[in-house]
């Protein structure tokens, strides 16, 4: 990988950051509603994962969007703005945290159903193969996710229709405030894949460098026609659910063990180990991220609201 | 024109619609190697191939989730759901997916899916099988619903419900596929969301759709040969509902009865009359009468399956009630 | 009677039955460790333990269909689903077998089951985490549905729901739970489907429930300063429908609103008023109004989606066209 | 196990076989309606599993459900009203051939809508371990049925709650005509197991003493703690689906070929090879179960329908 690519990719990463700080903030003076899930903890995991793919491979998420939409390429400016409910949003305002997309950045939503999103990400990948395009879906969600029926369907319909999808479990070990061995059957959601005579493979997901090198391999697998395939990756959540989450369910100590392996310190351990960037180039890179989120808070705020009229647009495509 | 079947006339559209469009495939429960379960899509398999004649495995949530993917890449699915109550299997994915997607997204996302399902009772399969909730659907704006009853519309609405960018329910009635009626050949479209007359007359309007269509033209007959003259407004569409022909009869007629199979409370006949008082209050001359499904599951018995939905005389009834008072 | 909030008269009213009866538990998402996502089961958990408040997997179908077996086995599960939104991904087991089973095998079996679920809009949840569908629901023989509209109602009819030998759908509305009201202590029950008048007045009739209730207490205050007063009727229930205080309520107002929070089409206030012309045409002096949710998914701006909800001036224009023509 | 006990099970079988030929004349007469599955081929399934059951121990299945509810005690008389919609049937004419049931013996139905029995199943069970009852809930559905979420929920549901309950596929090779491996990601049905982390065993469905056998440890093992275990029965339907199916999804010679591996064959020449029963006492509980059926159409035709009251009863519990 090219230092460029690597500094990219760190960038990537601190912006996701930076922006999530600063929606929290923005949550807290009541400029966000609804409900906000941040990714803070998790970041190496789409990062990671969409520095894999080629353009025409389709990524598809749950409602812990944001850093995904900007690993897909969206602006800041645009997901800061669909936070704050403006025009200028990549959902015009009328999505939100949890519906953020650029279909022609072959980011194909947040979505806010516990594991709904799972049977589109096969119709995707369907999409593909009855074209006869070489693309990979590259569809994630969470642990909890993976106890509704629709996991299932997904996941069997994929295997029986061989369709070039890559499902990417983020572990976070939590679904809500839930334990996943208080959830699901079996704690290692790879193992799941069995059922599915599925292949599929466990990464640190807090490890940039893991995540993309084994998504790799498997995205070039499904590509050349190995068919479905799962990657589960270990992660965790510094943050709450989303906000306003009491925690009961875990320990201080607990969340203070994981932040010591924070995805960021890792791979800016990593690039300076590897003597890819200085201490000054990676400060650099974080000063500039901040930059770039300080613009796009400016942007959105100064956007405009949505026209009234708004509400009534996109209901229906024909009239 | 010819004279063919709903059946035929289904499966015509849909044929016509995969020949001309190539992006138009199908998938559901047996719709390929079996022929559909009502063979409907009888002879696709063989002629369009497992790529485009698709059997699903009995998942109907990965049915319309995954046709909901393949739409939103610019493919047209028609995904047939083997009976509407198998559609609350994959009651999330109609509602609150293909019914959200283009307007939750700000439009960039559009869904030109169509789901087939066969609605209605009459059949002595019991209380789960025998269901006409055709309403609820309608409850979904971002959705639309469409429900012929005579077979030329059944072909004009699929064509124009596959050739939609918008998601359509599409709603069949299983008692319906052997009846026959002329219908146009080649590329005939009725347009969605449009009501239609397809009785005149003068002393009472009948407002229905689907079976309920040919019930209420049973009931028609029988009363010209009474000298009473309904006029029949057949809805098609119940999302859009298109309320025009409706009023315009009642402001002719004066009086209206609706006759729905499904449910009572909460149906389609609650809707039609609320709006009817709503926007042509000044024409009533009689209460409005509803004509549906009495208040149970629907029972296996056979007898007591037939005293639970509308029927000829239940119609012929609520005329004479709303006309002699 | 104590001033208490309605999350804390629901949570009695769940306190109070599971210390009256110990077949009586809770199972649903967050229930137990979390406390409840709306905090209405918190200290459920340490008080009752893991047997009795069960966190399950996000798994709405088997909620609802573990909670009807073991009700089928003589339990009383209250099943929580977090809000109505993911009912759809339950809905099979909510319409297709809690609704049924009893009928089905010819009563021998019942499904003493409580449904908890949390429905409504306000909230910038976007489109599918908003919805207040629960006309939907009403719509199915089998099914109790019930709504309160005020703290102490809520805590009669949950405990009414949790004695109930048959399965009801409880409606809870996100942004009442912080409402106050005085709520008799101990056993106080209110009979499932009764609708009751929550304010007198004799200048037209409101019908209304839940959250709409609220908005349309806030619209008889300012409307009552202009010398308006306005009769309020609460369904409390959606099915059984109790149309007897409505009726004798719009038979002595001659004129009536009603008043939803969902979507107009195929909604309860059509219900409502189709039954109000059916049942009292004779005193009907002005056409009903129908005052309910703007036909959109409702989006995440926060100006839009209040544009889209009905307000207490929505109601008060309403008010004031039917009085006034 | 007695010979009383062997001539019972066998006589069952017979039972089953001969009402269900009865019951497809009837159905061709007009006189049944609806959908109407035979279990023709199948009866070892059932017959062995139920004979393993104690009477505390619930049962539940699908919509082919005539045989197991012969198991479970019901008389030939009340299935066969209940096929005829009288009021003398076991759920009062309502029901159908879909939903038979009788709660007095623990039969929990005959249910018609794929796989939503299973969480029901689950239900049951949770039932039993909340009370503290010693009881096992056994399940049968499909190899169809494992596709659907219900399934998936309530597998998983079942191990996370430790449930007693023994998931019993009868995997018959078909889902109305899409075969087994065109609708399912693993051919071996009790493969989806190993995703629940779930103790699980495959037996020939053909053979009723092997049935009884594994299920009789299984249930034994649940009984005892051991949690939810599922058993494959590989076994193969003689007939269609249900009246009316074209069978254009497989031949005439592989369905001769099952044929000639009749479950009540194999047990007759099993009855006769260990010297349990003669050609002659088996010949005579031929004969009385023909007795038994021709009584119970007698019975059914002579019978009341449901009085027109009936259509407003049971809609609820209270009024
Ligand atoms: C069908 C459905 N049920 C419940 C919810 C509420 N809910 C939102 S997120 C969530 C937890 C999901 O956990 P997981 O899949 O592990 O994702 P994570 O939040 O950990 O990223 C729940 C229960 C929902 N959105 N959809
Ligand atoms: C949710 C649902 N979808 C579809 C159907 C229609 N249907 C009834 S039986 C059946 C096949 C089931 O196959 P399997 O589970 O293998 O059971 P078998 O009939 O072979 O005993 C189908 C698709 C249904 N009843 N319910
Ligand atoms: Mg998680
Ligand atoms: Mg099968």
């Amino acid at each position: 990988m090219e230092k460029s690519e690597h500094f990219r990719l760190y960038h990537e990463m601190v912006v996701i950051r930076r922006l999530e700080e600063k929606a929290a903030e923005l949550y807290q003076q009541g400029k966000i509603g609804g409900f906000l899930h941040l990714y803070i903890g998790q970041e190496a995991v789409s990062t990671g994962l969409i520095s894999a793919r080629r353009p025409e491979d389709r990524v598809i998420t749950a409602y812990r969007d944001h850093g995904v939409a900007i690993n897909c390429g969206l602006s800041a400016r645009e997901v800061m703005a669909e936070l704050l409910g403006k025009a200028t949003g990549c959902s015009k305002g009328k999505g939100g945290s949890m519906h953020m997309a650029d279909v022609h950045k072959n980011f194909w939503g947040g979505h806010a159903i516990v594991g709904a999103h799972l049977p589109i990400a096969a119709g995707l990948a369907l999409g593909d193969a009855y074209v006869g395009n070489q693309a990979v879906t590259m569809c994630m969600f969470g642990d909890g996710a993976t106890n509704i029926g629709y996991f299932h369907e997904a996941l069997n319909l994929s295997k029986v229709w061989n369709l070039p999808v890559l499902w990417v479990c983020e572990n976070n070990l939590y679904g809500m405030g839930t334990a996943v061995e208080r959830a699901s059957a079996v704690s290692e959601i790879s193992q799941k894949a069995l059922g599915y005579g599925m292949p599929s493979r466990r990464v640190n997901g807090m490890d940039l460098m893991e995540v993309r090198q084994v998504a790799s391999e498997m995205i070039e697998q499904i590509r050349q026609g190995a068919g479905p395939m799962m990657l589960e990756a270990i992660t965790y959540r510094f943050r709450g659910h989303s906000m306003g989450d009491p925690e009961r369910y875990r320990k201080p100590e607990e969340v203070h063990r994981y932040q010591e392996n924070d995805p960021i310190g890792i791979y800016r351990r990593y690039l300076i180990d590897q003597k890819i960037g200085t201490e000054d180039e990676l400060n650099a890179l974080d000063d500039d991220a901040m930059a770039v989120v300080q613009d796009a808070v400016e942007f959105a705020e100064a956007s405009p609201e949505p026209a009234p009229e708004e509400l009534y647009t996109n209901v229906y495509v024909e009239a | 024109m010819a004279r063919i079947t709903m059946r035929e006339a289904i499966s015509q559209a849909l044929w016509e619609e995969m020949e001309r469009d190539p992006k138009v495939f199908i998938l559901g429960e047996e719709v390929g190697v079996w022929g559909g379960t009502y063979a409907v899509t009888k002879g696709f398999y063989d002629h369009f191939g497992p790529d485009r004649v698709r059997d699903t495995p009995i998942a109907e949530a990965a049915i319309v989730g995954s046709a909901i993917g393949a739409a939103l890449t610019g493919l047209r699915p028609v995904a047939e759901i083997m009976t509407i109550n198998f559609a609350f299997s994959a009651m999330d994915h109609i509602v609150n997916q293909a019914a959200k997607i283009h307007y939750m997204f700000g439009g960039q996302m559009t869904v030109p899916l169509v789901i087939r399902a066969v609605s209605g009772g009459g059949r002595q399969l019991g209380a789960t099988h025998s269901q006409t909730p055709d309403a609820i659907f309608a409850h979904f704006p971002g959705l639309k619903v469409v429900a012929p009853g005579t077979p030329a519309d059944a072909k004009g609405l699929l064509k124009a419900a596959i050739r939609s960018d918008d998601p359509v329910l599409f709603i069949e009635h299983a008692t319906l596929y052997q009846v026959r009626g002329e219908v146009p050949e080649g590329d005939y479209i009725v347009p969605l969301g449009k009501s239609t007359v397809q009785r005149e007359g003068r002393d009472l309007t009948l407002v229905t759709y689907s079976k309920m269509l040919e019930v209420s033209t049973k009931a028609a007959d029988q009363l010209a040969r009474e000298g009473i003259e309904v006029e029949i407004v057949d809805l098609r569409s119940l999302r859009p509902l298109d309320m025009g022909p409706v009023l315009a009869s009642f402001k002719k007629t004066n009086r209206a009865v609706i006759v729905e199979e499904g449910w009572k409370s909460y149906g389609v006949g609650s809707e039609v009359a609320a709006r009817l008082y709503e926007e042509a209050f000044d024409y009533v001359d009689a209460p409005i009468k509803r004509v549906a499904q009495k208040e149970v599951p629907l029972p296996y018995n056979r007898t007591l399956e037939q005293s639970a939905i509308p029927g000829v005389e239940d119609v012929i009834t609520a005329v004479k009630e709303v006309l002699h008072g």
